[in-house]
């Protein structure tokens, strides 16, 4: 059965400068997603989006500081958490929701699903939930083919884990030993249904990789900094050639499924207890304060800053023209 | 006549055939409490329950598969339903080979009394992944009958019809039309597969058009009427089987054609309809047969644009001109 | 890890009947499966066969005596072993063959993959193999819903166990806790791929199974009677409600993937010790002669009156008339 | 000049396109030490070893989807093998989706360098679901190439082009052609895409057909000459791009048209390519443009069956007749 995956992380022992990145991504995150979410009330982009809120510790804490710009993420459909935290300009991504040229798709407005950007190693996304497990083993094969030491990190959610490509991908990743990390935001909904109404386990997602001989375990994923361990372990085991890593972080949404979603169908204390305890900016933000190692007050600039710049992304991307009609006829064949 | 929206006319046509046929059982994505995320099917699981209705995990190729593995047995009359049309994709192989062919390439033992709904259609900025209308592909896969309604009283008379059926039926609802209002009476009926619906008389030229299109081609009509062009509007209903007498009765009246479909133009259903009106009425027509379909490049997300991929009424009007000015 | 089955089986603690019954379905299956060689060096049936000569034991002992006809199986494409254990009259096999009207398909010559017996349970194969791990489920929740105790055994092969469907379907059958037995024929091979080269796991493919919850094993193959046991265990288990069953059963090809294969991929003196000391009816036989129960020339005896049985049955099949052309037409709608 | 068989031409170009570029990466079913069960890829195992050449589970649409994770890096240009063609549909959506939209769908970032290999056609008695030719699908694919070479010639060139394109292909194989001897130089050469080729002059009526319908074709073409009748034989070798100019002024030469091909006839290619030839020359013709495909049933096991799918030189005869009788 998986490992539930617990270290005793002291802040004293981290580069003060890697944790205000955490911070900093974190609000960056949701900033972007409380933006968003006003620019469809404004009813400036469409209604399919889902918002990410409440697992920001999860993107940032598996990303910031620790891929670098070649190693390769497939991303999930829930926020823009990862792309954020892979250094995605912002201004691209709105203008990807926008539907401006700005855009990543430039003009074809991808919205939630379909941004890329390769320089980045933002390889894309599958509007097919779960398809890219697939892809992930290729990206991971022709790094390893290649001999560089990059490393695939593919996002999904624990609906998407029931797809029936996990089998496929899990098999080829411990097969050839693949330089892969699974990363399975659990938070506990695909949708409406509950993981226990849809998932056949053993105990936890993460218990399905046992059995192809892939280390796992499951960690709270608001937890950012438990996040940046897990993942820093994956990330070795992966470029000293020691293969793929399962990590199934746990964590839950603020918010429907998707903006308009009722969302009637959890228990609102459920809901109300991850708002009140297990938020991963408030519960960081205190960690940074009581530590000595920052202020509210630096906290609260630092969190304008950022309002700042999504203010100022947004405007370089709503500026942006539209595309012209036949953008659509461009781009079919390289 | 009372006026009901075809997602209504569909729920209706769920809540009574379920009723009529305790082997009924309808599964998928969300269907359950959460009434489908198009509420299509609403209220079954608060009448049916489990395992009547469920929700299923998220695993299309299973879903379809195992509605065959329950068919097969002659206990059970699955009504599946796919998120998103564009999932057939997914479970490709279990409906073209397996849900198509089982019952012949085992000798015809078996039934396969399958009704697979799926939702279609450009909507809302879903983009590339979420918003096509795959129904064509299925046309060149042996034991599959397509239906695709227009219109709340079809899709209601069809997909009574379809879970009734004992042979595999590809049920595509078009997003759009979920709430389009229309006359279905409280009576009981059925529509048959294979009798295309004349939509609107005419003399001039034959439109012949599927799903949203066919209220896009009766909006057109009547602003060709206006100019003093009288389009006669067929609704084929079911693209297998096909009803080409309907058609070509129709054909050989106007001498002029065209076929207004969703899906992207080549390899599109209106290929086949064209080639096979051509081989059975070339000397009726007057004019080559035109085909109006969604651009063939993937469907963008911006609404912006997605609007330049669904054909309009005024596309219509302009190849409608187009084919009456050929001269005789 | 999955648990590796082993049981003390005594014969005496056996109905004498039963055990006559295994050997013979054995002798049976492998008498079909020489004879149906034979019309192959005749010219009489097509090049697509797959010997299932040296998995006898497998399919008579998860069968015979234990599944009634209103059970249903999948079988899979590797000899016709699960069929005749089911009871599909053999001339109706060999008309599939054939491709007389004989066969169960009446003309169209299912071959080896797609006879179908619905009075005896046998719903089909799938030519895509592993496809039909998702029609199991579907068989198995049908009767669950009806709320018979009917059993669905789903065959397939080492190779076949890694098709993204196996996911699908592990998930449903524990999810809807679902009255179906998974039974891996492990032949070690997917024609030329040793499993070791194509399967990632912990240590055996069983354990694949286990992050469902899924109670598995992993069996000898070719002790029919070992087989026998574990298959009653699990059906025993499906017809209480408890669910799903995974057996990993491990066999051995005597012949090549199809007739024709040089099947020179392998290791000669590996075939040669399974043929030697693994052959599932040269064991059993000798079992029952040591132990009393019957003597050599009844064994003997028993294997002509098998042999009769089929050159009757291929009579049966050859002298059926071929179909009329027009047959392709018939029975594609119902 | 050199007669070799179609297997020894596609072998010779994947040896000379893995030599070239050692991007290229060759994986699949049995493909390596086995050398493939048609034996295409022989050879390379041996020359190149793993991880160029590589041995996969049996997982068509992992297959397909690594393919399109490897294209997208820009590391790697992958040829992966479906064992047989049919299992197109298991890997449908990574096909169509996936290496047909992934790089349009996000805005045109990354290339595609994908060639697939499929087998297909009616061949030995393999059944329902190892015989079917899926190509006409992918032509309502956007982003897809559709290669369908008819002789060792083309395929050599067509594989070679294939592989070096950067954007996805799909490289269909007709088995019974894998034995065929034709003539291919020892220089290296490569076929555009989008160029038919006129494998017969003939002024009489055009035969547009494609893989072992060829073959067949020009058989009837021999036989029809004998009686007088000259067709003109063109295959468009890729159906995707689509050489309508060809095709068209062949049409506009003879006024007759028959199209030839093993796909089931209802939705096949020859339903794509009518719609066009009767929209861009409807008053060029002089018959009904007949298709020939085979039968929309799925294709039995029995080898005695399976003879009445494939079509035949003596059904290709008697249609042209009737073509050829229709009165101008
Ligand atoms: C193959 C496929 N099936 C269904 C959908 C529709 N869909 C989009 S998101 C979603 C729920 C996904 O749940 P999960 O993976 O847990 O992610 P979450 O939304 O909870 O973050 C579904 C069913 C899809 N996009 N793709
Ligand atoms: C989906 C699919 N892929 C590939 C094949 C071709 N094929 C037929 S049998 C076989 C090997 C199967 O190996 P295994 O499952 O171990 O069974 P065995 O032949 O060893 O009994 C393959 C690759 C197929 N029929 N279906
Ligand atoms: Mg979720
Ligand atoms: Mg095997």
């Amino acid at each position: 059965m998986a490992e539930i995956y617990q270290r005793d992380v002291n802040l004293e022992d981290y580069d003060p400068d890697l944790l205000i990145e955490l911070y900093k991504t974190m609000v960056k995150i949701r900033s972007f997603d409380e933006n968003l979410i006003r620019l469809m009330q404004e009813g400036k982009v469409s209604g399919f989006y889902h918002s990410g809120i409440g697992s920001e510790g999860l993107s940032a804490g598996s990303i910031t500081k620790l891929l670098r710009d070649e190693d390769y993420i497939y991303y999930n459909h829930r926020g823009c958490n990862q792309k954020i935290a892979k250094g995605v300009p912002l201004s691209k991504i709105y203008g990807d929701f926008l539907g401006t040229i700005e855009g990543t798709t430039k003009g074809l407005g991808a919205g939630i699903v379909h941004s890329a950007d390769p320089s980045r190693g933002v390889l894309g996304q599958a509007g097919t939930i779960g398809s890219q497990l697939s892809l992930a083993v290729g990206s991971a094969f022709a790094s390893q083919m290649k001999g560089t030491d990059q490393v695939t990190i593919v996002y999904f959610g624990d609906g998407a884990a029931s797809r029936e490509t996990m089998h496929g991908s899990l098999n080829w990743a411990k097969l050839y030993n693949l330089p892969v990390i699974y990363i399975c935001e659990n938070n506990e909904y695909a949708i409406s249904c509950h993981v226990s109404e849809t998932h056949g386990v053993k105990a936890h997602i993460a218990d399905w990789s046992e059995g192809y001989g892939i280390p796992n375990c499951v960690v709270d994923g608001n937890d950012v900094l438990l996040m940046h361990e897990v993942t820093k372990e994956a990330i070795e085991r992966a470029k000293k050639g020691r293969g793929p890593t399962f990590i199934e972080a746990q964590t839950f949404r603020h918010r429907g499924h998707f903006e308009g979603d009722p969302y009637d169908y959890i228990d609102k204390a459920v809901l109300q207890d991850w708002k009140d305890n297990r938020d991963p900016i408030k519960n960081f933000k205190k960690q940074l304060i009581n530590s000595g190692l920052t202020t509210e007050d630096h906290l609260i600039n630092l969190g304008k800053q950022v309002e700042e710049e999504i203010l100022q992304a947004i405007e370089i991307a709503e500026n942006a023209p539209m595309p012209e009609r036949n953008r659509i006829y461009e781009g079919l064949f390289a | 006549m009372r006026q009901i929206t075809m997602r209504e006319a569909l729920n209706e046509a769920l809540h009574e055939e379920m009723e009529r046929d305790e082997s009924t059982v309808l599964f998928g994505e969300d269907v359950a409490k959460f009434g489908g995320i198009n509420k299509v099917t609403q209220g079954l699981y608060e009448k049916y329950g489990a395992p009547r209705v469920y929700d299923t995990p998220i695993a299309e190729a299973t879903i379809v598969g195992a509605a065959v593995g329950m068919a097969i047995t002659g206990h059970a009359r699955p009504i599946p339903e796919l998120q998103f049309g564009d999932f057939a994709s997914i479970a490709f192989d279990e409906i073209f080979n397996k849900m198509g062919k089982w019952r012949f390439m085992h000798g015809g033992q078996m039934e396969m009394p399958i009704t697979l709904r799926l939702p279609v259609g450009i909507a809302g900025g879903a983009g590339p992944e979420h918003s096509q209308s795959p129904q064509a592909l299925f046309m060149h896969g042996p034991g599959l009958q397509i239906v695709v309604p227009s219109t709340p009283y079809d899709a209601k008379g069809l997909l009574k019809t379809s879970i009734r059926d004992n042979n595999a039926v590809l049920f595509f609802e078009h997003k759009l039309l979920y709430d389009m209002k229309g006359d279905v009476p409280e009576e009981e009926y059925l529509i048959p597969f294979g009798k295309a619906d004349i939509k609107r008389e005419g003399e001039d030229l034959t439109i012949i058009a599927t799903a949203l299109q066919v209220q896009t081609s009766l909006e057109a009509a009547e602003e060709l009427s206006n100019q003093g062009v009288e389009a006669e509007v067929i609704d084929p209903r079911t693209l297998a089987p096909l009803d080409m007498e309907t058609i070509l009765n129709s054909v050989r009246k106007t001498g002029r054609v065209l076929i207004v479909h969703e899906e992207s133009k080549t390899g599109g259903s209106g290929a086949e309809i064209a080639a096979q009106i051509q081989e059975e009425a070339l000397f009726d027509l007057e004019a080559p047969i035109k085909r109006i379909g969604s651009p063939d490049v993937p469907i963008a997300q911006s609404i912006h644009l997605e609007q330049f991929y669904r054909p309009n009424a005024q596309q219509i009007i302009n190849a409608v001109n187009e084919i009456i000015d050929v001269p005789v």
